[in-house]
């Protein structure tokens, strides 16, 4: 898919969606329903953008889901309740991300598998943490993400905020340059004397900060906190990554897809809901939906599929 | 006509991945399908996520405030992470009632079963059939999740309470017979002579295959409500004499807390907090359970109007 | 663009690199084996020698990214300092541009520049980088239609190519000083080929130092101030290009390469075409027997012709153990080498169904296969059963080769297949070629060698992604071909 | 002669499968000194038989992995599930009914696979995300068709799945030889080269004659009939089949795949490697459970063991 076209795909499907869903519910088209429909997907995002730092480095991350269910325990007990020891854990879990981008180049390990395993640990010590759901979240949060800015809601100012800022980072700033160069041509990053442990262990660590982010809003939302809390943001992430036009390899991605992939799945779900299926076939609609959202994409790479498409692979 | 005629009530649900849910499913169909024929709401819609999460689960519930329900009837993933959701329904003036998996959020009216009771009752029993004690090997249901906490807080309460007995094993059966039948078969080998197995329903199956198979004394397994746990239960009785109990929840209280719903929004005077027996099958109730259970579903109550009136008043 | 000039300039007899004795070994491959090699200001030293010989290898120690098993690199400073590794390398302006691409395909022309150019950062470093950039394109290759904002993997192969040369002479805080270029002309077209030799020319006139690979003689004869010759990993030769003939050169290399009058059909071309035996619709066609070739500038619509034919006629199960076309890459890392595999598994890929019996593989049959063309072709390995990637770029190409001349497909499609292969090696590649045609194969031959097009039968020209002229017998010539490739260009400009 | 004995011997450790088995073979003496080695037959008839589920599941995957980066099939489950519910209704308990029973799983396996297929071929879906969706539609399939009520297997079938041959779980002889037959696929038949190939460069593959999609094709089918065929002997085992049946083989199938030693890089798989990592998987659980360790501690050091073991095994230079 050719960069310039990238980003129409999920702007496109999220233009739709977002129709159909004001036509099967109108009361969605209000400050209100907006903030409804939309304030569960800033952690997702959020989650999606940590995905993004990952996949951007042609790496994949299978322990974001239970990297936020963690951070959400942390923030919800120990953030709530003695705040520096806290964000004294949540920068140490941002070093850990680092460490293992890091381990993962050093000793060239498959990510998908070092993640896999890490996904455990995280869900191991979320349960540590909290072997039954509960704790709460800090007020300074709970004001953040329930606050009432004029015109538009929270969650559409964060969500373009996330994107903007994203945005900046990665694909304008020359630190964010090099970090795609590594996803695009690792060997020419090294040959040029860069450290691509050092920037592998910096994407990572972004992703971790962006995982973090995602926690803390999240308890934020929810005012409480579980150690499966966010199981499913990892396959959420990686669809919302695809969706908004990043492919698994090669460092093509983008921060301001990735935030309308995650925005567009938080609306699928939305819009089955306002269809009222029969219990039976809910589940399936939800694959259903996903399969037709991501066939849109097929419009987009028909044009430049064969050799072409190929050729500029 | 009830004062009711005209409201919406939504069932949110979060899982149906297993006989229980899916029992629970099938009893609000049919009671929420005849009270709108007969006029006393307007619709009793049943909503599903795909993936037993928390946060897909407080999406859902924001749909429903914006499709303008008047009342959430909602099995939670958790008691505490829809608090924020809920409490947004709450705002916008929908009652919440919360069973089986109930929420904290204090808006909300709760339809408990004493899962901790239910813990402790089982080792009360076992005593009861075992004066000298003996091992014990627990199995418990999905980490992390409340009603795990609560049984397992529960045996562990009678365990102080009947010191003669000790839990020698503690596995994760996720309340499925597949999963307990491959933990239990594990642990198996290393645990000493076993003389009862506390459980949280759905595994009582799998451990005792798992303990056949090891070729082991089958110990006294206290047994939940699935249609297999019941049926091995009998046959073991018909064989040998093998005498147990089960402690369950019905899934047919989702209707109850339809009807509790109902009432409220009826304008009943309702208690936050209600609760409900959990189902007990003995010895002797056995076979008449086990005939009114379809083969492979789950031993069930559903309730009527009449039956929440009687349990709203009881706790009045 | 800035060449270090005034007077931080060192004077001509103080080397800005140094070699003395270096070796480098991997495993039992002796790749260098006590290379000496000075390179000062002002000097363009042509590098030659087969595939294999340690070039490349030579080019990254000279650059620091291998460290000599034995034996010292010195580089002299601008103010005279003298170091080693890599980080001194380029503080001494030492630039280089590789046999095998090195640019991100996903990121923007200018944002290439980012990756070697280290102080490209903070506020408004776009501009600097595409200022960079577009400067040193207009001035290398004036009349390049390559803007510093386009994805690189939307490039051709060639544009590709330009900007990776560009990048090596763009000037920043450290200006080139010395720029290796390995093959950089081996995707190019000769129009543009010319117009990078004509550059190397200035920068070593105003001071400036290369080393030039390549195993285009021409092109180094006409760079070229000095000629270093390696073979097997030593220098067995080091004298100034005059004092050089052709003939000379190749016999310093070890071929005992034929005269290229002798290159013309060794059967008469009319015994041995046939019938027709394929016929695209955009043109293409050609008969049993026949060596068609396919020219115009690169990036023209050649390639695109090529694959679309070779996708058309096959992948599909029912003809793998008949096919009707076997394909050789040119761009080997993405079209052709399967990685972890050994040399063996990658030659005999496209003919292995036919070596096959209910399913399974006969191992005994496929060795046998794989020390047949190790010897026909010539790999220089002592293992079939080695990593593909320890054979050096021109010896990997002959796996590839040999991968599709063993199969028993009657067409055979080339891409540019003669990309990095030695002078001997290619001698040897074009009788294979008019061997197989005389025992019937027909051959669609991509190139962006005017030399090698002209071994054809008939040549199909093509600009703009059509073809713009048939020629055949007497009149496939370098004129015809080139004025058919700018014809209507320069009617449209 | 002796000296190249003695070298294949100290290249064993090298091996990406050695791994696996050595830490499986510590997790359950480790368990059995609990125990001061009573037990040890329990053990590992147990853990063979439920290896078994893991392993063939796992060989399904890890021909997926195997087609390279972005190739997975997390369907897994849903078609297992989905298989289990279907045959084990149709079976109804009738013993003259099992071989058919089995073709209709079999039948549910090859149609998730086309139908997952055809999702990444048509529609050009990322496999990762057509195999999730699917499985939606799989489990609805499931739900819809019977209510998730669990169906007993016919007598014989459930006698046979928990049966032994001279002491071998004959669930475990069916795994070794479907790991057997893997083995042979993959490293002696075409059509293994060709999924390495593909594994490694498609674009090469495809330009070196080879039908890559059939071989994509042939793969994911064949990934969701071993699912289907999983689901089968599980439910078959187990009692019925069960909605939720198939939920831990997810992590399982893949987790299997990349402890056993298999480049997940695609292009180079590891037959052994999956039998390792398949007893592995069921032996440190069990080792974690008989030392008492609650959930928490079990799950960290469940990820911490397959972290070690892929970074033991799976380092720089390691032999491909
Ligand atoms: N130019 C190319 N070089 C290498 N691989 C390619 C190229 N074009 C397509 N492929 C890959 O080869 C495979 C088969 O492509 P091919 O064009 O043979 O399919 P096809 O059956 O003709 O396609 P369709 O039916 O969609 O037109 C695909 O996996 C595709 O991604
Ligand atoms: N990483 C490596 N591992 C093992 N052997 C290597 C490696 N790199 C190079 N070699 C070997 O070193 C020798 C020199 O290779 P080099 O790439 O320098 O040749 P070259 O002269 O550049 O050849 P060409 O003209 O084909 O590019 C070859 O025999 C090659 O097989
Ligand atoms: O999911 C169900 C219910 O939540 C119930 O509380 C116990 O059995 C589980 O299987
Ligand atoms: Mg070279
Ligand atoms: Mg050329």
């Amino acid at each position: 898919m050719n960069g310039k076209y990238r980003i129409l795909l999920p702007v496109l499907s999220l233009t739709v969606l977002l129709a159909a869903v004001f036509y099967l519910q109108p009361r969605a088209m209000s400050y209100f329903g907006l903030n409804l429909l939309f304030n569960l997907a800033v952690p997702i995002a959020l989650a999606t953008i940590a995905q993004m730092m990952i996949i951007m480095v042609n790496d994949i991350d299978l322990s974001v889901g239970t990297f936020v269910s963690f951070v959400a325990c942390v923030t919800a007990t120990f953030l709530n309740d003695a705040p520096l020891v806290g964000a004294a854990i949540l920068l140490a879990s941002i070093l850990a991300y680092a460490a293992i981008g890091a381990l993962i180049h050093i000793r060239q390990l498959p990510a998908i598998v070092v993640t896999l395993g890490m996904s455990f640990v995280w869900g191991g010590l979320a349960v540590l943490l909290l072997p039954s759901p509960g704790g709460a979240a800090p007020t300074w949060i709970r004001t953040v993400m329930t606050v009432k800015p004029p015109l538009v809601p929270m969650a559409v100012v964060a969500c373009i905020l996330i994107a903007g800022l994203t945005h900046l980072l990665i694909m304008r700033s020359s630190t964010g340059t090099l970090l795609r160069a590594v996803g695009g041509n690792a060997q020419a990053v090294a040959r040029s004397g860069w450290s691509v442990t050092k920037l592998k262990a910096g994407s990572y660590a972004l992703a971790g900060f962006f995982g973090v982010l995602a926690g803390i809003c999240l308890v934020g939302l929810t005012t409480s906190a579980d150690a499966n809390i966010a199981l499913r943001y990892t396959l959420l992430s990686i669809a919302g990554v695809i969706l908004g036009g990043g492919e698994f390899t090669g460092g093509r991605v983008s921060p301001v897809g990735a935030v309308l992939g995650a925005l567009t799945l938080a609306l699928a779900g939305s819009f089955l809901s306002f269809m009222r299926l029969s219990p039976d076939w809910q589940i399936g609609a939800q694959g259903a939906i996903l399969i037709l959202v991501l066939a849109v994409r097929l419009i987009f790479s028909r044009r430049s599929r064969k050799w072409k498409g190929a050729e500029n692979g | 006509v009830a004062d009711t005629a005209d409201k919406r009530i939504a069932l949110s649900n979060n899982y149906a991945g297993n006989s229980w849910r899916q029992a629970m499913l099938e009893s609000w169909a049919k009671v929420g399908d005849k009270a709108v024929e007969d006029g006393l709401v307007a619709s009793a819609d049943a909503f599903t996520t795909s993936e037993n999460q928390a946060t897909e689960q407080a999406a859902q519930i924001q749909n429903m405030i914006l499709q303008g329900y008047d009342a959430i009837v909602v099995n939670a993933a958790s008691p505490t992470a829809l608090n924020g959701a809920i409490k947004e329904a709450c705002d916008a003036g929908i009652t919440v009632v919360s069973f089986d998996g109930i929420v904290t959020e204090p808006c909300a009216w709760r339809i408990a079963v004493d899962f901790k009771e239910m813990g402790r009752q089982q080792v009360e029993y076992l005593a009861g059939r075992l004066p000298d004690g003996g091992n014990l090997l627990e199995i418990r249901g999905l980490a992390g999740v409340f009603v795990d906490d609560e049984i397992h807080a529960g045996i562990e309460q009678g365990v102080t309470e009947f010191p003669k007995f000790k839990i020698v094993g503690s596995v994760h059966g996720d309340w499925a017979q597949d999963v307990a039948q491959k933990a239990v078969a594990g642990v198996l080998p290393s645990l000493p002579e076993i003389v009862g197995v506390v459980t949280q329903g759905g595994d009582g199956y799998g451990a005792a295959q798992a303990i056949k198979a090891a070729g082991r004394d089958m110990p006294i397994i206290v047994m939940g409500n699935r249609q297999d746990e019941m049926k091995w239960w009998a046959e073991a009785r018909d064989e040998n004499g093998y005498e147990t109990l089960s402690l369950s929840i019905a899934p047919g209280v989702g209707t109850l807390a339809f009807w509790v719903a109902q009432q409220v929004l009826d304008g009943a005077e309702v208690p936050k907090d209600l609760t409900v027996p959990f189902l007990k099958v003995t010895q002797e109730t056995l076979d008449e359970t086990l005939a009114a259970t379809p083969a492979g579903s789950v031993a069930n109550v559903e309730y009527s109007q009449e039956d929440a009136k009687s349990v709203i008043s009881a706790a009045n | 663009m800035e060449v270090a000039t005034g007077a931080g300039r060192p004077k001509p007899d103080v080397p800005l690199v140094a070699l003395s004795g270096a070796c480098v070994h991997f495993g039992a491959v002796r790749a260098l084996d006590g290379v000496s090699l000075t390179v000062s200001p002002g000097e363009c030293v042509g590098l030659m020698g087969h595939n294999g010989a340690g070039k490349s290898t030579a080019v990254n120690v000279i650059n620091g990214g291998l460290t000599p098993t034995d034996g010292q690199v010195h580089y002299g400073h601008e103010d005279g300092r003298k170091g080693t590794g890599a980080a001194r390398a380029r503080a001494c302006g030492i630039r280089s541009v590789f046999q095998e691409l090195s640019l991100c395909p996903n990121l923007s022309v200018l944002e290439n520049l980012r990756v070697p150019h280290r102080d490209l950062t903070g506020f408004g470093w776009r501009k600097s980088a595409a200022g960079r950039i577009a400067g040193a394109l207009d001035e290398i290759f004036p009349g390049h239609r390559i803007e510093p904002g386009m994805i690189v993997g939307d490039l051709t192969l060639a544009e590709r190519q330009m900007v990776e040369i560009a990048a090596g002479f763009a000037g920043g805080p450290t200006p080139p000083r010395l720029v290796i270029l390995d093959e950089p002309t081996s995707s190019l077209d000769a129009s543009i080929a010319r117009q990078l030799l004509e550059h190397v020319r200035r920068f070593c006139a105003k001071g400036g130092a290369v080393i030039f690979i390549s195993h285009m003689l021409g092109e180094v004869f006409e760079v070229a101030s000095r000629i270093d010759v390696m073979k097997d990993g030593k220098i067995i030769a080091s004298r100034p290009a005059s004092e050089f003939t052709q003939q000379g050169l190749i016999d310093a290399m070890g071929h005992v390469a034929n005269e290229k009058a002798a290159a013309r059909a060794a059967v008469e071309s009319s015994q041995r075409i046939g019938e027709e035996v394929l016929k695209t619709p955009e043109g293409l066609s050609a008969r049993k027997g026949e060596i068609v070739g396919l020219a115009g500038l690169a990036g023209h619509g050649q390639a695109e012709a090529l694959a679309r034919f070779f996708m058309s006629r096959s992948g599909k199960l029912t003809r793998v153990k008949d096919p009707e076309a076997a394909f050789v890459a040119g761009d080997r890392g993405r079209d052709g080498v399967m990685p972890l595999w050994s040399i063996l598994r990658n030659l005999t890929l496209t003919h292995l169904p036919s070596l096959t019996r209910r399913g399974l593989v006969d191992r005994i049959a496929e060795q046998a296969l794989g020390a047949d063309w190790k010897k026909r072709i010539g790999i220089r390995t002592d293992n079939l059963g080695n990593l593909i990637l320890s054979l050096s770029g021109g010896n990997q190409q002959k796996v590839l080769f040999a991968r599709a001349l063993a199969s028993s497909a009657p067409i055979v499609v080339m891409d540019d297949p003669m990309r990095g292969v030695d002078v001997g090696t290619k001698q040897e590649a074009y009788d294979m070629i008019r061997t197989e045609a005389a025992s019937g194969r027909t051959f669609l031959w991509y190139s962006t060698e005017t030399d090698e097009v002209c071994q054809c039968d008939r040549v199909f020209v093509f600009r703009n992604g059509q073809i713009s002229a048939e020629l055949t017998g007497d009149g496939i010539t370098e004129e015809n071909i080139l004025a058919a490739s700018f014809q209507m260009q320069g009617a449209g400009a | 002669m002796d000296n190249s004995r003695l070298s294949t011997v100290l290249a064993i450790p090298r091996r990406p499968w050695f791994w696996a088995f050595a830490a499986s073979a510590i997790a359950y003496f480790a368990t059995l000194s609990l125990t001061e080695g009573r037990g040890g037959g329990e053990l590992l008839s147990a853990a063979l038989t439920f290896a078994s589920f893991s392993a063939i599941v796992g060989l399904g995957q890890m021909f997926v992995i195997t087609l390279g980066p972005g190739n997975v099939d997390l369907s897994i489950p849903a078609t297992m599930t989905l298989a289990g519910t279907l045959s084990l209704k149709f079976m109804d308990g009738a013993a003259n009914l099992i071989l058919p029973g089995l073709a209709v799983a079999l039948a549910v396996g090859i149609g998730a696979g086309t139908f997952n297929y055809l999702l990444i071929r048509l529609l050009r879906i990322p496999p990762i995300i057509a195999t999730l969706s699917a499985s939606f539609l799989y489990q609805s399939l499931a739900i819809w068709w019977n209510r998730g009520l669990r169906i007993k297997p016919p007598e014989a079938l459930a006698d046979f799945s928990t049966g032994a041959i001279a002491g071998l779980p004959n669930l475990t002889i069916i795994g070794v030889l479907i790991a057997l037959l893997s083995w042979v696929v993959l490293e002696r038949s075409i059509f293994g080269r060709w999924v390495s190939a593909f594994g490694q460069n498609t674009r090469a593959a495809r330009l070196s004659g080879i039908p890559v999609e059939t071989v994509r094709a042939v793969t994911y089918i064949a990934s969701a009939v071993l699912a289907a065929f999983t689901g089968y002997l599980l439910a078959s085992f187990s009692g019925g089949a069960a909605l939720n049946m198939g939920t831990e083989y997810l992590l399982i199938s893949i987790a299997v795949v990349v402890i056993g030693g298999c480049s997940i890089a695609g292009g180079n798989s590891n037959v052994p490697g999956i039998w390792g990592g398949a007893l592995l998987m069921f032996l440190v659980v069990s080792m974690l459970n008989s030392y008492g360790f609650g959930a928490g501690v079990r799950l960290i050091m469940t990820g911490a063991i397959i972290i070690g073991i892929v970074a033991a095994a799976s380092g720089k230079g390691r032999p491909t």
